[in-house]
Parts: structure tokens; C-alpha cells; sequence
């Protein structure tokens, strides 16, 4: 196992003490249990946006804990959700008395432990609400599955939301927000690579040094579907043809309903891409794979776009959703309109995003 | 009779087996999963072992509810909160009590499946830990019915859950990380299945 | 060969031309010959910074052309440095009346085509100097050896120097702080994998699975010495201590003498790091190995550097100079005053490194 | 007498065999150096051989100017300046000349080895192309002064040249990426000095 770590009991402790070594000025990390919080405190009269997940998947979410982006962030062990306690913690102490909205990724774990967290945090009297972020084509079906994971456009939402939070979005406003944003984005990873998990020690699958994964996810999972390698051109095309061609997407999703008091699915319909749209492309590195073949990536990317009729207006290109040292990219497009755009350039002074100020 | 003694026991022997059964857990999860339930299971159990000496005192919900938190607390993942529930769920049919007779221990096993599905909404057939708690529990508590002693029942309910443990290898998952792989996995055992599988062990050894 | 590319004889063109999709707002890519400029075009009245060298390394340094930091660079050919008409051409394009500086890391190749670059800018009228970093402390001798590799100091010299040129400094006063700052920085790198250049296909050294190269560059070359594979503390350890009681170095480096009308040979002498130092540190993935690693590596680099009495003022912890897909990392220390603060501090707006704007 | 057909020929040989060992440049400079060195001379020459046709006409001088800025402007690394300024110092000793007399080749080689020293500023043993260069160069303007015809005296100095090629190889590099490697720099040949002695054969081919 080739890894820059101690021993990998340690791994989420020493990462963390490393962060906050590196950032006290944006970040102050709690350690029994694992949250990390704005350094400054709760801010007072603004929604605090708050996620989780696996470790691993570095610089989300902790490096993306600061001003125009989350208040809190909950690393899990790798790959693993977080408990419930460690959001519920969280939660109290990023409240500035405005409510907590939860950015959940779809996983039965994630989504499972971030329910009990938002009964822990309601029965304290914080108002929360989860928004379950579900964005990866490659699965296609929400029926014979967990339905679709929560992949890149997480990014995209976190630093939207953030900057509205800044502004002054209330709970409901926000979590409407939150809501359309992961109706309006689509992505699809693929890997050259498996990674390695540090406490398992050994790939996380076998791949040929001629063969490629499509449709992974974040976890070392195997993808849906084992190819030849192919081209970056054929690879970012197919890639980018299935995101702007994938039909309507409807499925529930569970959401806090505060008339009624209990945990409701919503019918939730994504809407196909068409000519005309805006969009925010996003082109991640699974971790292992450089930022040099990102932009042969995203040339492709740029060309298959604009030959649908989708113009991008933003793009953010780069290792942000991560998947440890696996080698592969993931694609995301996320359409937008004005309002999102100028939420999108907002400043924001995060560990691993920063722009403006 | 189920007493409080042999509930720790169940809970110490529960750590033994999932100790020795990590690296194995975790290889089943990383052919259909992402290599974590063994560790997962270890992380909670290893918990739930060094409380047990300071449970010894209380009632079996007391010590049912203690598992159930630091289950959730420490497991994380999918399976955090659903052996979570499971204990939790349980824990409500024992409060106060600090022995069981065959037909609570029934009722308790009942309610604590009835946990998992409520939190999952995973059905048999659909590859996870439901396809061995749901034949298991169904199992024992038909024998109890019928008035089998509780250490016969249980081995009866364990030998039934290796069946079905078997019977999710060909099955395609439909919950959790596995039903991302659709066709592709078929052919690999279910990790929390087997999880919950040690768990049946580990109860049947302690009351034997 | 794992790789997101097309045919390798391409990857240069094509990745160019997605970064230029990607940031038409900061760069302008030219591509006969190869150069990249600011969008802008050349800034009145201020020295322009240019660099360049061999592509493989990115963000550096195309990645760094916008405001605060460069104003052009040149790439090469994978790891190989590019030609003087290519530096020339950039220089001409981005002269904005007040001269040129090039900063040319020291690889035989790179400093001989600046050197002819620099010639034929200077007979087209062009102000030029070159200023050669040299921060590789891994390299001992520069007697036996073509002297210390330029690295990771790179890197924060030419977010520096960008400030300075902002802050218009005249071509001698923006040299001499380039010269100070190369003087100031030392950096160590490590691999756990060796890269695979697109042109060769296979591994450029090979490495046991339990073993790592110490003192390794940045162009896929065996380092200095063969491991076994240690943990984190340990590596870390041993290259913060090795850059921090690396004794003086003293070695002649070619500045063109502007009275003499020539190059002349300069005797420069690094002095080591003493107590009390203010220092910027660095820790650079060489692009395989994940930021969450990189926290772990900081970790022992903020302990080493206090127990030495050494105050880290300012951070940076990500891929910033990479070795194409390769695992592993670099760490670079660099003195810095008050001063230097400042311009690290000011506001920079490239592709690659972003603040303050 | 050289024609200056023979050294438009020198100059297609050279690509013919830089083309074909490619591969094995590379190779030779992925053990002690950054594995470049096939690619960059086989980029360089190509562009040569593309400009071959387009050269015909002019004098000898011409044409080994226009080789220096093509190899100046595509080969990139150490060895794009070295053999772009080999072949601009050699290009000034035949300025507008369209055939040279074995003196005055031996005079060119000379020049050329010399403008490779001054801008590389590397000595023999160093383990560079200055390996190969300069004793070939020694070798054929002895034979030459001695009155031996430019065919003979190339043969031999291609000769030299190869028992030096392969001294190298135990040489520690104290120029260029190899001289990183140390003592790890042995058992090598240097690529560089390589492909020196392949365009000195190719000279030799093309004038027999
Ligand atoms: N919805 C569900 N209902 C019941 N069991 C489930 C469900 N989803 C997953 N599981 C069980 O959880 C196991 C995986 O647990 P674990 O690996 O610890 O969590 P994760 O999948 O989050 O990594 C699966 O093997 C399966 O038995
Ligand atoms: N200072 C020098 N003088 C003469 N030849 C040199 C010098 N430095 C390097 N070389 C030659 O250049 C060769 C390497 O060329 P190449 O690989 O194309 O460039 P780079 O080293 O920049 O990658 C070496 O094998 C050596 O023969
Ligand atoms: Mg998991
Ligand atoms: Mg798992
Ligand atoms: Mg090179
Ligand atoms: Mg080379």
C-alpha cells in the first residue's frame, strides 16, 4: 500500500490534526467526535449549512468549511458515513439560531445517520432540514436500487448555497434552493484505477492494466460497467453525451415536512437537459489523475456542450470530490440561471475553495 | 430463560467472532461494497465490549439500549444505524427486566427486525442483513410457540440463517452500495447478512 | 499506460486547448509556437514575469499566468524544456515596456534555452534578465553534479515576484528579490511511484511495492536513494530536518551583467535556516498522492519546524508542482519578511492558484 | 571533397537512424535520466528532414544555419542547444560554400565540438556527448592533417568514436540530469553520447 500515513487506525485524527494546523484562521476541528466548525464561530441570523460523509474523499467536506460555503462539516471514518452524534454535535454548535439545513449525499448510510442526527437536533429545538443530493446518472434506476448516489454536484451546491446562506436565505429558502439545484445537476464518474482503502490495505477492485471502470462512485466501488480504455475524446464524449441526454429522472425523496412533523417522500422529477441551457461544467479528479489531463477532459467536454446548444458559463476543474489516489474524473453539469451564477461567484475563503476575498 | 448474564455473554462473544471476522467482512464488502463493514462491525463491537463490564449491574433494556447508542455512535455507515435500531427496537421489550423467557426473547428478536426494516425498507431477496434476521427471528419464535426449549430454537433459527445466508449469494441486491453493481453482484455473499449471521452464532453459543 | 490523453504526440496541444476553453477570461494560449500569455495582454509600465519549462508539472506554470503572478509562460514537450523562440515570442508579447524577467528553474537544459531566449530578446531591444532557482537540497554538490534542481520554491517565487511586479518594481529591484527569495527557499521530494511519461509508456524507474525513492525531481528520475516505504512521521521528519540543518550552500549562477554587456557568473551563498526564521511552508503532492495525505505530511512539518524554533507564517498544501501521475510529495521552506507577506498575501487570479479577487 | 549533397545525405541518414532507435535513446535516458531523448532528437530531426528539399539550393553554410535553428526550435532540453549550437558554429566555417575540402570539414567538426563545449561547459569524462564528439573530432583532423582521403579518416574516427561511446557506460555523469544520480549514474551508456555517434556514422554513410 503506497500512502503518505501512520498507522491507518490514525489516519482521520492526524489528517484532521494537519488541517488545523494548516488553517486555524478558517477552521477549528473538534476531535471526540470528529466535526470541524468555522473558526469563528456560529454565525448569528444565517442558516448553517452543514454535510458529511466518508473521509477520503478530501477536499470534501472539510476543506470546505469557511466564509460562502459550509459551517460544518462531518468527517466519517474512510468511506464510511458518519454517526449520528457527531452530526447532531455539529449541528449545535454551527447554529447561529436560523436552522441547519443538512446537505446529505444519497447513500443508505449517509442518509440514514443524517435522519437520527436531525431528530437528535429538532429535539433540542434547532429546526433542520435534510436535502438528499442524488446526481449520479451512472445508476439508473431508483426502483431495484438505493437509487442515485450524491456525486460532484454536491460541490457545486455547497458553494451556492453557502453564498446564500451568506445572504440571508431563510431555512425554507435555502432547502428550496438546495432542492433544485440537485434537480438541475447530472454527473458520471469513471476510473483508471481502484484506490486503496487504508485499513483494508489492498485494492479495492482488480482492474486490467488495459481496462478502465465506468460508472463508479466515490467508494472504490466497482463501476457499473468494465471497458477497454478507451481515448479521453471517446471517454469524456460518452460521458458527456449520457449526463446532456438522460431522461427525466423522478423518484421520492425523504424531506422534513414541519406542518405535519415527520419525515415525508417528495416526488421528485429532474428535468432532461435542452438547447439553451446554462450550465456550471465541473471536471473532478478522482484523486490520482493530474490537472493536465482534466483540461484534455474538459476540451471535450467544452466541444460536445456546445454542439448540444448548452453553453457553460462557469467551470471549476480539479480534485475536489475524491475517491483517495484512484486515477479517473468525473464529470458534472449543473444548469443555471442568473441568480445562481452571481450566488456561484461570491467570495468564498474555504481550506480548498477560494475566490474574491 | 434468558438471563442478563448470558445477554453480555451474547455481547462479548458477539465482538470474539466479528473480531476474528474482519479482514473476512471486509473482503466480502469490497467485492460488492466499499471495504468497510468488517472494520465498521469491529470499530462498534470493540466499543460495545469494553462497556460491558460497567453494564453488568443493569436491566437487560438498559443494557440492550447501551449497545443500541454505541452502536450508532461508533459504526457509522449503513450498518451503524441499523444494528442500531435493532438493538434499540429490542431494548423497548426488555425494560426493567433482568431475565427473558423464551417467548420475550421471541418478541424482543420480533421487535428489533421490525427496527431493521422500518429504517431500511429492505424486503427478503433484496441482499442484506434482512435475509437472515427475517428467517431467523420467524424460526425461533415458531419453535418457542410450539414450546421448544430456547438453546434448541435458536440452533434451529441459526442453522435456517446459514441457509438463507447462502441463498444471497446468487440474489442481486436491490438496498445499499451493492444494488449499484445490478447484475454484477450476483455471485457474492452478503457482508451485513453475515454480519448479522455472527451475531445468531454468537447468541446461540451464549445461552448454550 | 493509464492516462485520460489521446495519442501522446497531442496531449500538449489538447490539453492547452482545454485549458484555454476553460479560462479565455485569464489566458491567452498561442500555439505556434507554444506560449501562454494574460488575457489582457501585456501590462504597461510593469516587469513581466515569465517562466517555463518542460509540461507535466501543471498548474506551473501556464497555470499561473493572470494577474499577480506570471505574465507568460512556455511549455515544453513533456519534462523536456522548451526552445528559445518560444521564450522569445512570449517575451515580446508580454513586454510591457519595463523589461523581463525569466525565471528558469536550474536544469541544464532549461537555463542554456533561456539563455539563448534572453540573447534574442535582448537583441530585439527587450530588457531581459534571468534569475535561476536552485532549491533542491536533495542535489549536495554543484561541482560534481549540474547543481541543485529548481522545485517547489518556484512555485511561491513567482506568486511573490507577480506581486511585486503589480507593485512595480523596476526589472533590478524585481531580480535582486528573486535572487533573495531562491537564496531563501530549500525543498526535498519524495515519490512512492514512479510517473509514466505519455511519449514512453512505461514506467520511468521501476519500484518495489514496500519501496520508495527519496530525493527525486520532478521529471520521473530515480532520486538520489532507494527505501523501504516509511511512515508518514518518519519521511516527514527526516525532510523537514534535512532542509532545515542543510548548511550553506554556495555554487555560481549566470545573471546577465547589464554593464558589462554579458553573462557573468554570480557567487551565491544560501545561508542555512536559524531560530527565529518566518517561513512559508510548502508540502506539494507530485500529483498520484490526495490532499488528505498532504494534511498528514503537514502535521509533522508544523512539528518539526516548532521544535526547531522555526514559525511557519503562511501555508500552502496541494499538486502545485507535479510529476505528472506521480505518488509522493515535496516539502519546500522558504524565509520570508514582513515584506514578502505582503505580496504573498496580495491578490493573485490564475488558473491555478486563486485569492483576494 | 564535401559535397553539399553529401550533407543534405548526412542529414536524411541522420533522421534514418535517429527514427529507428528512437525507442532505445529513450530507454538509454529513462535509466539515468528523465526519458526524452529519442523523442526530442527524433522531433528535432524530423523537422530537418521535412526542410531537406527546401534546402537543395543553398550552400553549405545555408544549410547547416537553417539545421541549427530548426534543431534550436524543436528539440527543447539539454540537447536542442548543443547540437543547435554544433551545428551554428559549424555553419560559420562554411558560409557560402558548396563543397569542403577534408581540411576544411575537419575545421567545421572542430568548430562545432567547440561551440557544444562553450555552451555546455562539460569536459571529457563527464559522461556527455563530449564523450563521442571530441575524440571523433580528434581523430579525424589527425588523419586528415596526415593527408588520409575524408572517407578513411571518418571510418576511423567513427571507430574512436564507438570504443569511447562504450566507456561511458562505468563513467559517473557530472553534467546534465544524470550527474543527480551519482555513483547510480554507472553502468549506463549516456544518451547523448549516443546519439552523437549515430549521426557520426551517419556523416561516414553518407559520404562513402
Ligand atoms: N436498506 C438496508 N436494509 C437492510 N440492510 C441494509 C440496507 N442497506 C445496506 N444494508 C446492509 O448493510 C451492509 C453494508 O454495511 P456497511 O458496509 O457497514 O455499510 P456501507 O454500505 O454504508 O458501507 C450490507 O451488506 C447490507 O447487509
Ligand atoms: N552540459 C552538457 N554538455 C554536453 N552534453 C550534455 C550536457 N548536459 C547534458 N548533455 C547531454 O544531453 C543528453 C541528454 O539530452 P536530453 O535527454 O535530450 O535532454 P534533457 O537532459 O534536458 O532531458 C545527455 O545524455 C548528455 O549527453
Ligand atoms: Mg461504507
Ligand atoms: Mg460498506
Ligand atoms: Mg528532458
Ligand atoms: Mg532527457
Amino acid at each position: 500500500m503506497k500512502k503518505l500515513i501512520n498507522n491507518p487506525d490514525d489516519i482521520i485524527k492526524e489528517q484532521l490534526e494537519g488541517m488545523q494546523a494548516a488553517h486555524p484562521d478558517l477552521i477549528k476541528v473538534n476531535f471526540e467526535p470528529y466535526y470541524i466548525t468555522r473558526a469563528g464561530g456560529p454565525v448569528k441570523g444565517k442558516v448553517a449549512l452543514i454535510s458529511g460523509g466518508g473521509s477520503g474523499h478530501e477536499p470534501m467536506h472539510g476543506g470546505f468549511v469557511g466564509h460562502g460555503m459550509l459551517h460544518a462539516a462531518c468527517p466519517g471514518e474512510v468511506f464510511t458515513s458518519p454517526t449520528p452524534d457527531q452530526m447532531h454535535l455539529a449541528a449545535k454548535a454551527a447554529d447561529g439560531g436560523a436552522g441547519v439545513l443538512n446537505i446529505v449525499k444519497n447513500y443508505t448510510g449517509d442518509v440514514m445517520n443524517f435522519e437520527m442526527a436531525a431528530e437528535l437536533a429538532m429535539a433540542d429545538g434547532i429546526k433542520v432540514q435534510n436535502i438528499v443530493i442524488d446526481d449520479d446518472i451512472a445508476v439508473k434506476d431508483s426502483l431495484y436500487t438505493a437509487g442515485r448516489r450524491g456525486v460532484g454536484s454536491t460541490v457545486l451546491i455547497e458553494k451556492i448555497c453557502g453564498a446564500a446562506s451568506e445572504e440571508g436565505y431563510d431555512l425554507q429558502s435555502l432547502s428550496a434552493l438546495c432542492r433544485t439545484l440537485n434537480q438541475n445537476g447530472r454527473s458520471m464518474g469513471m476510473a483508471l484505477t481502484s484506490c486503496i482503502t487504508p485499513a483494508n490495505g489492498s485494492p479495492s477492485f482488480d482492474i486490467g492494466d488495459d481496462e478502465m471502470e465506468i460508472g463508479i462512485g466515490i467508494h472504490g466501488e466497482p463501476g457499473i460497467q468494465r471497458e477497454k480504455i478507451k481515448t479521453v475524446d471517446e471517454i469524456a464524449e460518452m460521458m458527456t453525451v449520457s449526463i446532456l441526454e438522460d431522461a427525466a429522472y423522478s423518484r421520492a425523496l425523504k424531506e422534513w415536512d414541519f406542518e405535519k412533523n415527520e419525515w415525508v417522500e417528495r416526488e421528485i422529477v429532474d428535468e432532461p437537459f435542452k438547447k439553451g441551457d446554462k450550465v456550471i461544467a465541473f471536471v473532478n479528479s478522482m484523486g490520482g489523475t493530474p490537472v493536465s489531463e482534466l483540461y484534455g477532459v474538459y476540451r471535450k467536454v467544452a466541444q460536445v456542450t456546445e454542439k448540444f446548444g448548452v453553453k457553460i458559463v462557469r467551470n471549476l476543474i480539479g480534485p475536489y470530490i475524491t475517491a483517495l489516489e484512484m486515477q479517473g474524473c468525473s464529470i458534472t453539469l449543473m444548469k443555471v440561471d442568473d441568480s445562481m451564477i452571481k450566488l456561484w461567484d461570491a467570495p468564498v475563503k474555504t481550506p480548498g475553495l477560494r475566490w474574491g476575498v | 430463560m434468558l438471563k442478563k448474564e448470558h445477554v453480555i455473554s451474547w455481547l462479548s462473544e458477539s465482538f470474539s467472532v466479528l473480531e476474528e471476522n474482519r479482514q473476512y467482512l471486509t473482503q466480502l464488502d469490497t467485492a460488492i461494497g466499499d471495504a468497510d463493514h468488517g472494520n465498521n462491525m469491529y470499530r462498534g463491537f470493540k466499543k460495545v465490549n469494553e462497556q460491558l463490564p460497567a453494564l453488568e449491574g443493569k436491566d437487560i433494556g438498559a443494557v440492550l439500549k447501551a449497545v443500541a447508542m454505541t452502536l450508532i455512535s461508533t459504526v457509522g455507515g449503513a450498518s451503524g444505524p441499523l444494528y442500531g435500531t435493532f438493538f434499540l427496537q429490542a431494548a423497548t421489550k426488555c425494560t426493567g427486566k433482568d431475565e427473558l423467557t423464551p417467548q420475550e426473547v421471541s418478541v424482543m428478536f420480533k421487535a428489533g427486525l421490525q427496527g431493521v426494516k422500518m429504517r431500511g425498507k429492505a424486503q427478503p431477496g433484496d441482499k442484506t442483513m434482512i435475509d437472515v434476521l427475517e428467517p431467523a427471528t420467524t424460526t425461533l419464535s415458531e419453535l418457542v410457540e410450539k414450546g421448544e426449549p430456547l438453546d434448541i430454537a435458536i440452533k434451529e433459527a441459526v442453522s435456517v440463517a446459514m441457509e438463507k445466508l447462502k441463498e444471497t449469494i446468487p440474489m442481486i441486491a436491490k438496498k445499499g452500495r451493492a444494488s449499484y453493481l445490478g447484475e454484477r453482484s450476483k455471485g457474492h455473499q452478503d457482508p451485513g447478512a453475515t454480519s448479522s449471521m455472527f451475531i445468531l452464532e454468537a447468541f446461540s453459543k451464549a445461552i448454550s
